[in-house]
Order: C-alpha cells, then sequence, then structure tokens
C-alpha cells in the first residue's frame, strides 16, 4: 500500500467527551457500597449505640454499678431498676453499661495493640523474605496455635489478675493474626509493578513501606482487628469463668455472666444473664458485620 | 455457502448496574457454516465476549436476555431448559478462553480435566476409552509426548502449550461448533501461531465450525473466512475478510484496519482512533460511532439518525447511512 | 425417638446424627429397680487420694468414713458410739485407756481383725517420715517423743495384752483422748496384714491409697476416676447390714448438681444457700440441714489491727442482714471462737451493727483511713464471695479503704506467712465438741505457719486461761476457766466471727434414713443405715 | 522437600526444649509454696511447720534451684515426667489416662462441627447475599458470639433439666460402661464445642468458596457441560486446601475451649487436671500439661506444613 499523508485527526469537539458521571472516586464508591449493605449498615449502628451506652450510660445512671443494697438483691425489672438487681443488690443496667466499659476496653485496647504490632511486623517479615522472614512466621505460627485462655491463667496466677495484665497478654496472643494477614498482602503487593516501580526510581526501603505497603495492607488488616476485638470480648468472658477475668466489685460483661451461671438463675432470673448476654452477643455480632461489610466494600474484585 | 450449523438472531441483553439495567447487546445477529471460521472483531467493551457467553447461556447472575434466538441444530438454544443446554455444552459447542492460566483447575491433572470433559457426556465410558480419547486431541492440537504430559499439572505447562489443551479439551467429545473468546490475546506472537494453528485444523480435518473472537485483526486476515465487526454491543459490518480489508463500507471497520501497528511507516507516529469507546449507560442518540468518525461523508444525518443493519444496494451488510461507498480512503 | 420441640435446629441436627448412632436411653432414674439398688452421692471437692494417715480435703474423709472404719464415733448429740471397740475404759488417774475390741470382726478381704491392726495404725500415725496431722493426738502417749526422734519405730506406751485389747499409756493425765480419737474420719483402722510390707517412709505417698481395696467400712472401693467418679460396692463383712447395694460418689460443679437433682439421676448434694430457695422447690427433692460444726469469719492482721480497730471494723457489719438475704436465714450469729456450747459465757459483748459508732470507734482508735487495704480470699462459693463484697461496700462506706483482691490458695498462703496480707477470710473448722480444738488458731504458739493461727492473734492473759482450763480433768471444774478464756477473746476480738452457717443437705425422697450432720466431713457416719427405693 | 522437613523437626525440638525450661521457670514465679498448699492450716496445731519443712523434703523442693532443674531436667530427657504432689501418680500415666476423654470430646467435636461447616459454608456461599445466605451466616455469628461457657449452661438446662432428654455431666451413667451410653453423654458437650468449631470454619469454607467460584476455572468447568454440583465439588477441593493448615493451626488453639467445657460437664480431660493442679501449684503436673499443649502445637505446625505440600499439588510437584 502506497503510503499517504495520515488522515488530519479533528479535535474532539467538547460536547462530545464522555460525561463524568460514571466516574467515582473509590473511597466514596467504598463507603456507599458500605452503607448500602444491610448487615454493614445494621451492625454500625448497632455498635455506634453499644459505644454511646458505654461511655455515657455509667454518666447518667443514678446507680454505683459497684455498690448495691443487700435488702434489695435479685429485684426483677422494676420502674426503679429497669434491668432489676443482681444477687448484692446492685442495679443490673447500670453493671451493665460499666462492664461494658471495661469488656469493650479491653477488646479495643487489645486489638488496637495486636494490630499495629502485628501490622509492622508482618510487614517488614513480607518484605524482607529471607531468615528473617522465616524466624517470624515460625514464631506467628506457633503463638497463632497457643490456646490463649490457658496461658492467661498462669500469668493471672503469676502477675495477679488485672485489667491491664488482661489486655497485655490478650494483645501479645492475638498479634500475629494480623501479622499473618498483613505479610499476605505484602507478598502480593511486592510483585506488584507499581511497588517495583518505585524501587527502581530508589526511594527508601522505609519510604516503600509507609507510603505504599501500609495503605495496601491497612484495609484487610481493618478486617482482621474488627474479629480481633470480638475475639478479645469473648477470651475475657471463657478467662472469667476459670476464674482470672476482672476483679470485682468491677463490673465486666464476662463476670457477669460468670455470676449468673447456676440452673437456679438460668430457670427464674433471665434478668441476671439476659443483659450481660446480649451485650456481649450484639457487640460481637456487630463487630463482625462491620468487619464483613468493609471487606466486602474494599474488595477490588467485588467493584465489577 | 453451507448451511449455517449456528445462528444468532437479534440477541439483545441487559446488564443490571447499580442504577438500574443497561442494555448491552443490540439485536446482534451473525451466523457459522461448519468448517468456517467467523471473526467477530471489535474493541474491549463492544459485547464481543457478551455475545460468545450468551451462546451457552454462560452469563453472569447480572446478565437477563431479554430477547434472542440462537438456532443450532433444530432447536433454540436460548429457550432451551438448563438440562438440555447441559448436553450441548462442551458436546456439541465447545468453549475457548482467553487466559490459558487460570482457565484450567490448578489441582487437577491436565489429562484428567479432558478426560473429565469426555466422560460428563459419556457416563459409561470407561476411564482408558476416555485417556485415549484425550491423548488423541492433544495430538491433533499439537501437544508432544501426550501420555507422559497428561499426567503433570497446569502450572508445568507453558501458556500456549496450555492453550492447546484447552482447545483438546473443547474437541473431545467432537463439537460442531468451537467459540473461541480471544484465545491467543494471552500469548505472545510465537505461541499465538501455534494456537491459530490448532484451530484451524480442527476447522479443516474435523469440520469443525469456529467462532473466533478478537480485536486483532491481524489474526482475523490469517484464518477467519468472515467477519463481524462489533462496536458498542451492535454489529456494525458483516462481511468476506477480503472484502473488509479491500472495501469495509463501515467507518469504523475502517477505522480499525487503518490502526493495525503493520499498517503505519517506520518512523511514523502509530494511528489511533481517537475518544473513547462510549459507556453503554450513555449512547449518543445518532450513530454510536459518530464522536469519533473520520469519515469523509460524515454528516447531520449520522449525529441525528441511527443508522440500522441493512443490505447496501452491492449487497453490503453495513449499519452506516453511506454503506454503498468505500471507506477505504487509502489504496 | 421422641420428638424434639426446641428449635435448635443446628445443635438438633448434630444430636441426632449423633444418636443415631445409639440406642434411645431413658433417664437413669427409669431403670428397673429390680436388680441391685444403688445411690448417687455428689461430693463438694475433688479428692485426690484416699489415705486416712494423711486426710487433707473434705471429700478424701467422707469417702474414707464409707470404706474404713475406726474404734469410736461421736454422734451429733456428742454421744460416743461404740465402733471396732466394744468398751472401754480410762484409769481414775486418766493416765491409761484401754480398749476393748469387737471380736469376730472381718476385714472386706475376708482376713481376721486384731489388735495388731489397731497397734499398726496408731504406731504408722505417730511415724514422724509419714508426717500423719493426726499425730499429735498421740502427743501424750509414753513413748511418743522417742518415736519422733526415731530413737524408736513403735509407741513404748502403746500395747496389746491379747488379740481384742488394747492399752494406751499417757505421760500425764489426758481425759480428752477419747474425743480426740472419736472426732470426724481420722484415725480410721488400716489393715496391717496388707501394708506391713509397705516402706513406711513412704507410706504418706504411698500408691495404694489411690485406691484402697481393703477395709472395714460399709463399702469397699472397686474404681476410682480422679475428678470424676468412685465406685463403691457393699462390704460383705460389715459389722452390721448395709442398707444399699452400689453407691456411686460423682465430683460435680453445684450447678451441675442441682440439675442432676432435678432429673433425679443424684440421691444426695451439699447444697449451696444461695440455691436454697431453688432447690426447695423441686419435687421428690427433700432439703434439710443441721448447724456446721465451724464459723466463717474474717481475719484481720492482728499485728497491723489491734484490738481497738477489730472491734470497730466487727460493728461496721450488718451480720443480722447477711444472714437473712445471703443465708435465707439458715446462719447464727457468732460472738467468740469457741463453739462448745458449756465452754461459752452468756454476757459476750454483741457488737451489734452501727455504722457511725463504728466510725468513731475508729477514729478513737487512731485508724489511718487515708491508707489503701487489700482483702485477699480464694473465689468460688458463691454466699462468701457475695458476703464479702458486701463487708467491703461497708467498710467503704464508713472510709475505710479495702478493695477486693481475688487468688489462689497457694498465694493467700504465701501472703499470710509474709504476713503481707492485711484481711482475709476463713471458714469451716470442727470446733463444737472441745473447746480445745479452739486453740488451734488462738494460743500465741500456734502463730502460723507452726499452726492455725493466721491472724497472729497473741495474748498472754489470754493463753494463760487457756492452759489453766485445758489442764482441768472434769468438764464442770474446766467449764468457768473457759468461760473466762472465752470473755478474753470476745473482748479482744481475736477473729471478726460473723456467723455459724448451716449445713445444707438435698436427699431424695427414695434416700430412707438420712440425718443431716453440721460436720459435712462425717455425713457418711450412718451411711450403712442408709436405704433407697 | 525432605531437607526442609529435617530443619523443620530440629527447630521444633530446639523450640521444645526452650518452651520446657521456660515452663519450669515460670511456674515456679507463681506466689505460694506447693508443700504448704498440701497440709491443711488447721492441721496438727503446733507442729504444721514442720510437716510441712517434711512435705517439701519429700517433694526435693527444699533442694537449691540450680539442682532441682538438673534433676528434673535429666530426667525429663530421659522421657520421665516426674510425680505429682498431690495424686503422687507419675505426671505421664496421669496425661495418658486423661488424653483419652479429651481426644474423644475434642475430636468428634470437630468431626461434627466440620460437618456442619463445609455444606453450610458452600451453600451460603453458592446463594450469597440471598437470606439462605443471611440465616447461615447470622447463625455462624451468633454460635460465635455466645461465650461456650454460657452455651453449655443452657444447653444442660435445656436438654438435661426441661426436656430430660440427654444427660447433664460426666461421661457415663454410674456403673454403665456401654459405648452407647458414652456416646449419649458425648451429645451435649460435643454439641457445644462443635458449635464454635462449626461457627467459625463456616466463614473460612464460605469466603473460601466465594474465592474460588469466582475464578475462571469454573466457568471452563460449566462450559464442558458439567452439572453445578460437579463444578462446585472442583471449587470446593480449591477452597478446601488453605482450609487444611488452618484446621492444623486450630486445634491446639480451640483446646482452651475443650478446657471450659470439661469443667462444667465434668469430663475428666487434660483441661480440668490442668486447672485444679495450678490451683495447688502441682508444679510436675502443670509442667507436663505444658510441655502436652507444648508438643500439641509443635506437631500441628508441622503437620499443617506436611498437609500443605501433600494437599496442594503446585507445592508438592514445584519444590
Amino acid at each position: 500500500m502506497t503510503s499517504a499523508a495520515p488522515p488530519t485527526v479533528p479535535i474532539v469537539a467538547a460536547e462530545m467527551r464522555p460525561s463524568r458521571r460514571g466516574l467515582v472516586p473509590p473511597g466514596r464508591l467504598a463507603l456507599r457500597r458500605f452503607l448500602r449493605n444491610p448487615g454493614a449498615a445494621v451492625g454500625a449502628i448497632v455498635l455506634l449505640i453499644v459505644i454511646l451506652a458505654v461511655v455515657f450510660g455509667p454518666m447518667i445512671s443514678p446507680f454505683d454499678p459497684d455498690v448495691g443494697k443487700i435488702l434489695e438483691s435479685r429485684k426483677p425489672p422494676s420502674a426503679e431498676h429497669w434491668l432489676g438487681t443482681d444477687a448484692i443488690g446492685r442495679d443490673q443496667l447500670a453493671r451493665v453499661m460499666a462492664g461494658g466499659r471495661v469488656s469493650l476496653t479491653i477488646g479495643f485496647i487489645a486489638a488496637l495493640l495486636a494490630v499495629s504490632f502485628g501490622t509492622i511486623v508482618g510487614t517488614l517479615s513480607g518484605w524482607f523474605s529471607g531468615v528473617a522472614d522465616a524466624i517470624i512466621s515460625r514464631i506467628i505460627d506457633i503463638l497463632l496455635s497457643v490456646p490463649a485462655v490457658l496461658v492467661i491463667i498462669v500469668f493471672a496466677g503469676i502477675l495477679g489478675p488485672s485489667v491491664p495484665m488482661l489486655i497485655i497478654v490478650f494483645a501479645s496472643l492475638l498479634w500475629p493474626q494480623s501479622a499473618r494477614i498483613a505479610r499476605g498482602v505484602v507478598l502480593s503487593l511486592r510483585e506488584q509493578e507499581f511497588v517495583q516501580a518505585a524501587r527502581v526510581l530508589g526511594s527508601r526501603t522505609l519510604f516503600i513501606v509507609f507510603r505504599h505497603l501500609i495503605p495496601g495492607v491497612l484495609p484487610a488488616v481493618i478486617v482482621a482487628a474488627t474479629i480481633l476485638v470480638a475475639d478479645a470480648v469473648l477470651s475475657e468472658a471463657a478467662v472469667s469463668f476459670l476464674g482470672a477475668g476482672v476483679q470485682p466489685p468491677q463490673a465486666s460483661w464476662g463476670n457477669m455472666l460468670n455470676d449468673a451461671k447456676s440452673i437456679t438463675v438460668l430457670s427464674s432470673m433471665p434478668w441476671l444473664w439476659l443483659p450481660p448476654g446480649i451485650a456481649i452477643f450484639a457487640t460481637v455480632l456487630s463487630t463482625m458485620a462491620v468487619g464483613d461489610g468493609v471487606r466486602d466494600a474494599i474488595d477490588t474484585r467485588r467493584i465489577g | 455457502m453451507p448451511a449455517a450449523v449456528l445462528s444468532l438472531n437479534d440477541v439483545t441483553l441487559d446488564l443490571k448496574t447499580s442504577d438500574g439495567y443497561v442494555r448491552i447487546l443490540h439485536d446482534v445477529s451473525f451466523e457459522v457454516a461448519p468448517g468456517e471460521i467467523v471473526g467477530v472483531v471489535g474493541e474491549s467493551g463492544s459485547g464481543k465476549s457478551m455475545t460468545a457467553l450468551t451462546v451457552l447461556q454462560l452469563l453472569p447472575p447480572k446478565a437477563r436476555l431479554t430477547a434472542a434466538q440462537i438456532e443450532f441444530d433444530g432447536t433454540d438454544l436460548a429457550r432451551m431448559p438448563a438440562r438440555g443446554l447441559r448436553g450441548v455444552r462442551g458436546k456439541k459447542i465447545g468453549m475457548v478462553f482467553q487466559d490459558p492460566m487460570t482457565t484450567l483447575d490448578p489441582v487437577m491433572q491436565v489429562g484428567k480435566q479432558i478426560d473429565e470433559a469426555y466422560r460428563i457426556h459419556h457416563p459409561r465410558a470407561s476411564r482408558a476409552e476416555a485417556r485415549a480419547k484425550t491423548l488423541e486431541m492433544l495430538k491433533l492440537v499439537g501437544v508432544p509426548d501426550a501420555a507422559n504430559r497428561a499426567k503433570q499439572y497446569p502450572h508445568q505447562w507453558s501458556g500456549g502449550m496450555r492453550q492447546r489443551a484447552v482447545i483438546a479439551m473443547a474437541l473431545v467429545n467432537d463439537p460442531r461448533v468451537i467459540i473461541a473468546d480471544e484465545p491467543t490475546t494471552a500469548l505472545d506472537a510465537t505461541i499465538q501461531a501455534q494456537v491459530l494453528d490448532a484451530l484451524t485444523r480442527a476447522r479443516d480435518e474435523l469440520g469443525v465450525a469456529v467462532v473466533l473472537i478478537t480485536h486483532d485483526l491481524g489474526i482475523i486476515a490469517q484464518v477467519a473466512s468472515r467477519v463481524v465487526v462489533m462496536y458498542a454491543g451492535r454489529v456494525v459490518e458483516v462481511a468476506s475478510t477480503r472484502e473488509i480489508f479491500a472495501d469495509s463500507r463501515h467507518p469504523y471497520s475502517n477505522a480499525l484496519i487503518e490502526s493495525r501497528p503493520g499498517a503505519h511507516k517506520r518512523g511514523e507516529p502509530l494511528t489511533a482512533i481517537p475518544g473513547r469507546p462510549p459507556l453503554m449507560s450513555d449512547l449518543p442518540p445518532g450513530c454510536p460511532f459518530a464522536p469519533r468518525c473520520a469519515s469523509p461523508f460524515k454528516s447531520e444525518r449520522c449525529i441525528a439518525e441511527r443508522p440500522a443493519l441493512e443490505l447496501s444496494d452491492d449487497g453490503r451488510l453495513s449499519a452506516c447511512h453511506y454503506r454503498n461507498e468505500s471507506q477505504r480512503t487509502s489504496a | 425417638m421422641r420428638t424434639r420441640t426446641f428449635a435448635g435446629a443446628v445443635a438438633l441436627v448434630a444430636a441426632a446424627a449423633l444418636l443415631s448412632g445409639c440406642t434411645s436411653h431413658g433417664s437413669s432414674s427409669v431403670k428397673a429397680d429390680k436388680g441391685p439398688t444403688s445411690a448417687t452421692f455428689n461430693l463438694y471437692q475433688h479428692p485426690q487420694s484416699f489415705n486416712a494417715l494423711k486426710t487433707s480435703v473434705g471429700a478424701e474423709a467422707l469417702t474414707e468414713e464409707l470404706i474404713f472404719d475406726n474404734l469410736v464415733q461421736v454422734k451429733p448429740d456428742f454421744t460416743f458410739e461404740p465402733r471396732l471397740a466394744t468398751s472401754w475404759d480410762m484409769s481414775a488417774d486418766g493416765m491409761t485407756w484401754t480398749f476393748h475390741l469387737v471380736k469376730g470382726q472381718k476385714w472386706s478381704d475376708g482376713k481376721p481383725f486384731s489388735s495388731a491392726d489397731v497397734l499398726w495404725t496408731f504406731n504408722a500415725t505417730a511415724n514422724p517420715k509419714v508426717g500423719s496431722p493426726a499425730s499429735t493426738k498421740l502427743a501424750n502417749v509414753v513413748g511418743y517423743n522417742e518415736v519422733k526422734s526415731g530413737a524408736a519405730t513403735t509407741l513404748s506406751g502403746l500395747t496389746a495384752p491379747d488379740a481384742n485389747t488394747v492399752v494406751f499409756k499417757f505421760t500425764k493425765p489426758s481425759p480428752g483422748f477419747l474425743g480426740a480419737i472419736a472426732q470426724g474420719a481420722s484415725l480410721m483402722i488400716l489393715p496391717e496384714h496388707v501394708l506391713k510390707s509397705h516402706d513406711p517412709a513412704q507410706l504418706g505417698t504411698d500408691p495404694w491409697f489411690n485406691l484402697p481395696t481393703v477395709g472395714m467400712g460399709p463399702y469397699t472401693m472397686t474404681k476410682f476416676t480422679p475428678d470424676q467418679e468412685v465406685d463403691l460396692v457393699k462390704n460383705k463383712h460389715y459389722r452390721s447390714s448395709v442398707g444399699i447395694d452400689k453407691v456411686f460418689l460423682k465430683m460435680l460443679t453445684s450447678d451441675v448438681a442441682e440439675a442432676q437433682l432435678q432429673t433425679g439421676e443424684l440421691d444426695l448434694a451439699q447444697v449451696a444457700p444461695a440455691d436454697l430457695s431453688a432447690v426447695q422447690g423441686i419435687q421428690n427433692v427433700k432439703v434439710t440441714s443441721a448447724p456446721s460444726p465451724g464459723f466463717l469469719r474474717i481475719v484481720a492482721n492482728d499485728e497491723k489491727f489491734p484490738a481497738p480497730v477489730r472491734q470497730a471494723l466487727l460493728t461496721a457489719i450488718d451480720r443480722k442482714t447477711l444472714i437473712k438475704t445471703i443465708y435465707g436465714g439458715k446462719a447464727d450469729l457468732v460472738n467468740s471462737s469457741f463453739l462448745t456450747k458449756w465452754a461459752i459465757p452468756k454476757d459476750l459483748k454483741t457488737y451489734s451493727f452501727d455504722a457511725s459508732k463504728a466510725k468513731s470507734m475508729l477514729t478513737a482508735a487512731g485508724f489511718d483511713f487515708s491508707k489503701q487495704y487489700t482483702f485477699e480470699w480464694v473465689p468460688g462459693t458463691a454466699d462468701r464471695d457475695q458476703a464479702i463484697t458486701v463487708i467491703l461496700q461497708e467498710w467503704n462506706s464508713i472510709g475505710v479503704k479495702a478493695q477486693a483482691k481475688q487468688v489462689d490458695a497457694a498465694t493467700q498462703l504465701a501472703d499470710i506467712k509474709s504476713k503481707a496480707y492485711d484481711f482475709t477470710f476463713s471458714g469451716g473448722g470442727t470446733y463444737t465438741l472441745d473447746p480445745a480444738s479452739s486453740l488451734a488458731f488462738l494460743s500465741c504458739s500456734n502463730a502460723y505457719p507452726a499452726g492455725g493461727n493466721v491472724g497472729y492473734y497473741c495474748s498472754q492473759p489470754f493463753d494463760a486461761a487457756a492452759a489453766q482450763a485445758q489442764s482441768t480433768v472434769k468438764q464442770s471444774d474446766s467449764a468457768p476457766l473457759w468461760k473466762a478464756a472465752a470473755k478474753i477473746e470476745n473482748q479482744d476480738v481475736a477473729e471478726l466471727w460473723l456467723y455459724n452457717p448451716q449445713t445444707v443437705w438435698a436427699t431424695s425422697t427414695k434416700l430412707k434414713g438420712f440425718a443431716p450432720y453440721g460436720d459435712f466431713t462425717n455425713v457418711f457416719a450412718e451411711a450403712a443405715k442408709w436405704t433407697i427405693g | 522437600m525432605l531437607r526442609s522437613l529435617l530443619i523443620r523437626l530440629v527447630s521444633s525440638v530446639g523450640v521444645f526444649l526452650i518452651i520446657a525450661i521456660g515452663l519450669f521457670g515460670l511456674v515456679r514465679l507463681a506466689p505460694g509454696d506447693p508443700a504448704d498448699a498440701l497440709v491443711p492450716i488447721d492441721a496438727a496445731p503446733g507442729i504444721r511447720d514442720q510437716l510441712v519443712q517434711q512435705a517439701r523434703e519429700q517433694l526435693g523442693l527444699d533442694k537449691p534451684l540450680p539442682v532441682q532443674f538438673a534433676l528434673w531436667f535429666s530426667s525429663l530427657i530421659r522421657g520421665d515426667l516426674g510425680y505429682s504432689f498431690s495424686t503422687h501418680q507419675p505426671v505421664d500415666q496421669m496425661l495418658a489416662d486423661r488424653l483419652g476423654p479429651t481426644v474423644l470430646l475434642m475430636g468428634s467435636a470437630l468431626v461434627v462441627g466440620l460437618i456442619i461447616a463445609i455444606p453450610a459454608g458452600v451453600f451460603s456461599a453458592v446463594k450469597r447475599s440471598t437470606a439462605f445466605d443471611g440465616v447461615i451466616s447470622s447463625v455462624s455469628v451468633v454460635a460465635l458470639a455466645i461465650p461456650s461457657f454460657f452455651l453449655a449452661m443452657l444447653g444442660i438446662y435445656v436438654f438435661a433439666v426441661k426436656l430430660r432428654v440427654l444427660p447433664s455431666a460426666g461421661m457415663h451413667f454410674s456403673g454403665d460402661d456401654s459405648i452407647s451410653d458414652l456416646v449419649y453423654h458425648l451429645i451435649l458437650p460435643v454439641c457445644v464445642l462443635a458449635l464454635a468449631v462449626a461457627a467459625s470454619f463456616t466463614r473460612y469454607v464460605r469466603s473460601g468458596m466465594l474465592e474460588q467460584l469466582g475464578l475462571d476455572y469454573i466457568r471452563a468447568i460449566v462450559a464442558k457441560g458439567a452439572t453445578p454440583f460437579r463444578a462446585l465439588m472442583h471449587a470446593l477441593r480449591n477452597s478446601l486446601i488453605p482450609l487444611v493448615t488452618v484446621l492444623a493451626l486450630f486445634i491446639p488453639a480451640y483446646l482452651a475451649g475443650a478446657v471450659v467445657v470439661e469443667q462444667i460437664f465434668a469430663w475428666p480431660g487434660m483441661g480440668q487436671m490442668a486447672v485444679n493442679a495450678l490451683t495447688v501449684r502441682d508444679y510436675p503436673v502443670i509442667t507436663g500439661f505444658g510441655l502436652y499443649v507444648a508438643v500439641l502445637v509443635l506437631v500441628c505446625n508441622l503437620l499443617a506444613d506436611i498437609l500443605y505440600t501433600v494437599v496442594d499439588p503446585r507445592v508438592r510437584t514445584s519444590r
């Protein structure tokens, strides 16, 4: 074919440019999808209600959660005590809220510590493969399979059961879960072009880690964090059953349930075990729903 | 041209999106005859892959086939119940997919996967009989030392080899039609030739009808006898390969031909079709290609009125008001 | 299979899957009764082994009472019931005790019982290497010191003139010796023909006691699964008839025990005060109770809290209300460490509840309100945990900064030994028989770890009065002396006494002949007479 | 592949020894003296401290720590775990007696849990975001959200007390040693434990299946004319591969749950023995139990690696 001058390329007229409507920034897209997902939205609302009740409840409740009138012990719900009173005459509603403050503090702080430590270790071990990674992943595997509650009982025996001790031990046993997830994400990110490009451009490791890897890892780790919160709250309950949980008279959902585990209470005094039971159940349910919601929202594959 | 073995008529498909259904296939019609390779060509997003999936109803849950008449073997596949369709899939019509890396089950031996394809449709067949058929097909598509290689796993085969295995799998039940959805896109040039060779051998030795979906006009030129050009979910031109290259009657076909890398001179900038393929949910009123059309004959009519797919005076099928004019500006 | 109404689909799917694997099972209470009769009792604690020489946990004493027998047994009305000793007499000067043994009595394995078994048992008890707590009861027997120092292996003061007579000679008058050896499950007679070949030094940890199959009690042990069950079968050679063929001792938590009372799987269980009202509601279950031989008290570290402070702290506790609410009235207020009726003076100070008075008493005593104090105890018993929480509340309300610190037994003992603790809790004990038994936790010489005086209470006048009372032989003479000692202790508030709780028993109506015992460790004393069905 | 396994084995033994030494020290850190715990407070007034000293000598606690350690470690190497302070039985024999009930309980709970989890996970993935999926997900989260001890109490109350259909505790009715009676006693504790297992594994299976069902090879299988069931089986096999390692690592971790259930159902397993030993500072038993858990953890870790290579052909053939 003989060559000819290429056809003149007309400037595309303004009105012919495709409209902007279809393109939405990914952040807002994820948020919109999160809110449209019924489970996640309900979960978020329930979690918010629980947190508000736990933070402000004790302030507005007229009763001191730790002090009760023994003559009014085990009274069913009444106008004065909306959720009745416990075996020592303390107001159940005040105790559930105060207990919530303890359980959630343990849950969130332990999860926060575990996630932040786990993410950093996971990211570094994922990035620096080789001996360091092998050792770290061995430690992760071993810690992952340690029966947490038994270790806590031993530590409670030595250090004496207290909230800080519970938080530290939970955090030290829960971080491997987020570390494993972070490491997995980093291993896949490392192969991706934009990270290799950054490396080629000579950016220092720390810059790559904090500019590219951590943001890449965060969404997946947030999901893990919500499960860790649920884990910590449940473990606190199991630990208090074995006698090493939060110290009376301070309330926690775990020790409230533990006090209510007799047949008599189960059969005839539901207000002693329903409130803490429902509180744990609602919190764990909503944190997991939020976790699932976040995961579905940010999972790029499901945008299509 | 011998009677068509498979013919699609007015296939119309909607896809559920966040804000309601969007039509992505508009009255797509074409047919294919035994021993013939028909190329379906178009940019990505033109609906050509969706058309391929519609034939065997392998559509994603979000898709809704609003209207279609898919004639095959005297029946309409669009109306066929699921059980009936299963009798067609893999037996009478075989599929070949784009990315060989993900089309095979990673944890199952290649040979076993092809045996499975055979034994699905021949339940009483013995293992040995299935394996013999598998090896026969593998040899046909050019896989060396088939007996041993069949015992290996997909990750131990190269991309090209895997695509040939997929073709063998599609052929194992002596289908009458093969639908290949961009079978060479994920492979580099040298391997492409081997895959195309396998397809042409299937056409010539087994008389199989092949629907070859691709965006690469070079492949069309090599193996396809007829071409269906699609743009924005519509068929815009159907013609023999020779007619398309010599005298395409639709500006989009011509633009495709122009932008082939081989068509320009060394040192000159590559020509590309300006603008972007339109969003299915936001089609302009007139001819969908109008905003990007560089045809000298382009007029107000193109923007106002949507051209239908009709025969030109000299029998050429095109969806352009100026179907009688040859769009091939350069010699 | 009976239809299920409960909606837990997932659990039932699994249950149905497993159930299909086996025939449907009626609950045990429906078992046909024509075969051997059997009864199931619950043990409040988990026994580890049944070494009658070194009984530690209450449940071990209970079981040993069923498989072993002793010379004499004291009854709830404080009279003495002859057992292996049909009769006994004390010399005028109280220096010699002679016991006449039952004739023709056999061990459960058919071997004859003789004075040799009694000699072997008492010598083993005295043997220092065995370390039996009951050895102190033989401290006044002639030859005890030689055995203790290792110079001799047998007590020279203990002789057996013939196969059916045993004579104890003492270094000083010992009128209380009969009471000492007749109390609860101590000094049970062990089979000499089985154990004489065992190394005396290892008797303390002899594995034979993990499954002692030879004894003279109403039952013989056939199987012991730690933390699960003890299987006992009737002893054919028992000195009288035995009402029930098979007895099973289970080790359930109080909640599950209560559940099994309802389903009829359990025939006898001790009931915690908190579950009293619920258990009373169960049909075909009878609830009986008797005052326990001990009492619950708060132990203040006497070296940190002098008498006036202890008096004030006691006054700050509303003990009457605690009894009414937590114990459902099943407990009696106590104002003395002595529980033997005839040894308690009438005019004891009552320290009745008065918060404001308590606060002024504390200020008068120069109590440091700013300091933080800890109250250590071993959690797990519902009524004690609740009582302590209420008491801490009451102390806090008068300005005493005391907070709870739950610990396990070993930590509690460590803090007591190091005197690091401020307050702790103590309960139980058997003090109803002999006032001298209360000295175990009151006299200076018994300060922990030498003895049970964990409060470190030490008062010379009290010790002098007690010593004088202890050495007076006749009860009518010693009573006024004991009352004088009790007066001093009541004034000093050596222990912050709370109340003497009743031991509550729940028995199925099928169990006949059961009489409630205060001392839960010898509730089985009359087990032989019980029948079932 | 063998070389890396060998390294793994050696490192595991090394970790085991470190844990053993750690346990020896950790246990002695706890306040309280085992000898003290053995002699009751009100026993032998006046001479109690001599008895305690005697008990301490018998238990060998009076020797200086390094000597104790040397004695203990040398016997450990010979596989002798020493004698329990309270029951004086050899610890290894106690562990052996208690191993049966715990393995029986945990094993059957694991099996029942998986029997529930796999179909539930597959169905909720196939019928994604329909009512069915909603029910399965919420039930599995509900089962996770209820502490196991509370589930156990509810179970006893409903099934044993109210409905009188199941026994409330123990392994047998007194005196009845038949297998059917054992199974009958297994039902309630196994259901409680199995629910926890099922809950977490349903979520794993579901997310695994969701991922696989989205891949191209599934569509290729359907294109071959396969029935939906056959396609599901392909997807299930692929999604179960990562589960094998998760399962292996899960077994020791959920021993803690078994401890709680054993406590309530009076099940004579390892957990109950450990908790009792902890309260009386029975060092040999606590250390013995700690070593048992360490071995379980290390073996499961090793198992996870081996299984991973055996089950996933991609890994098996590429090394």
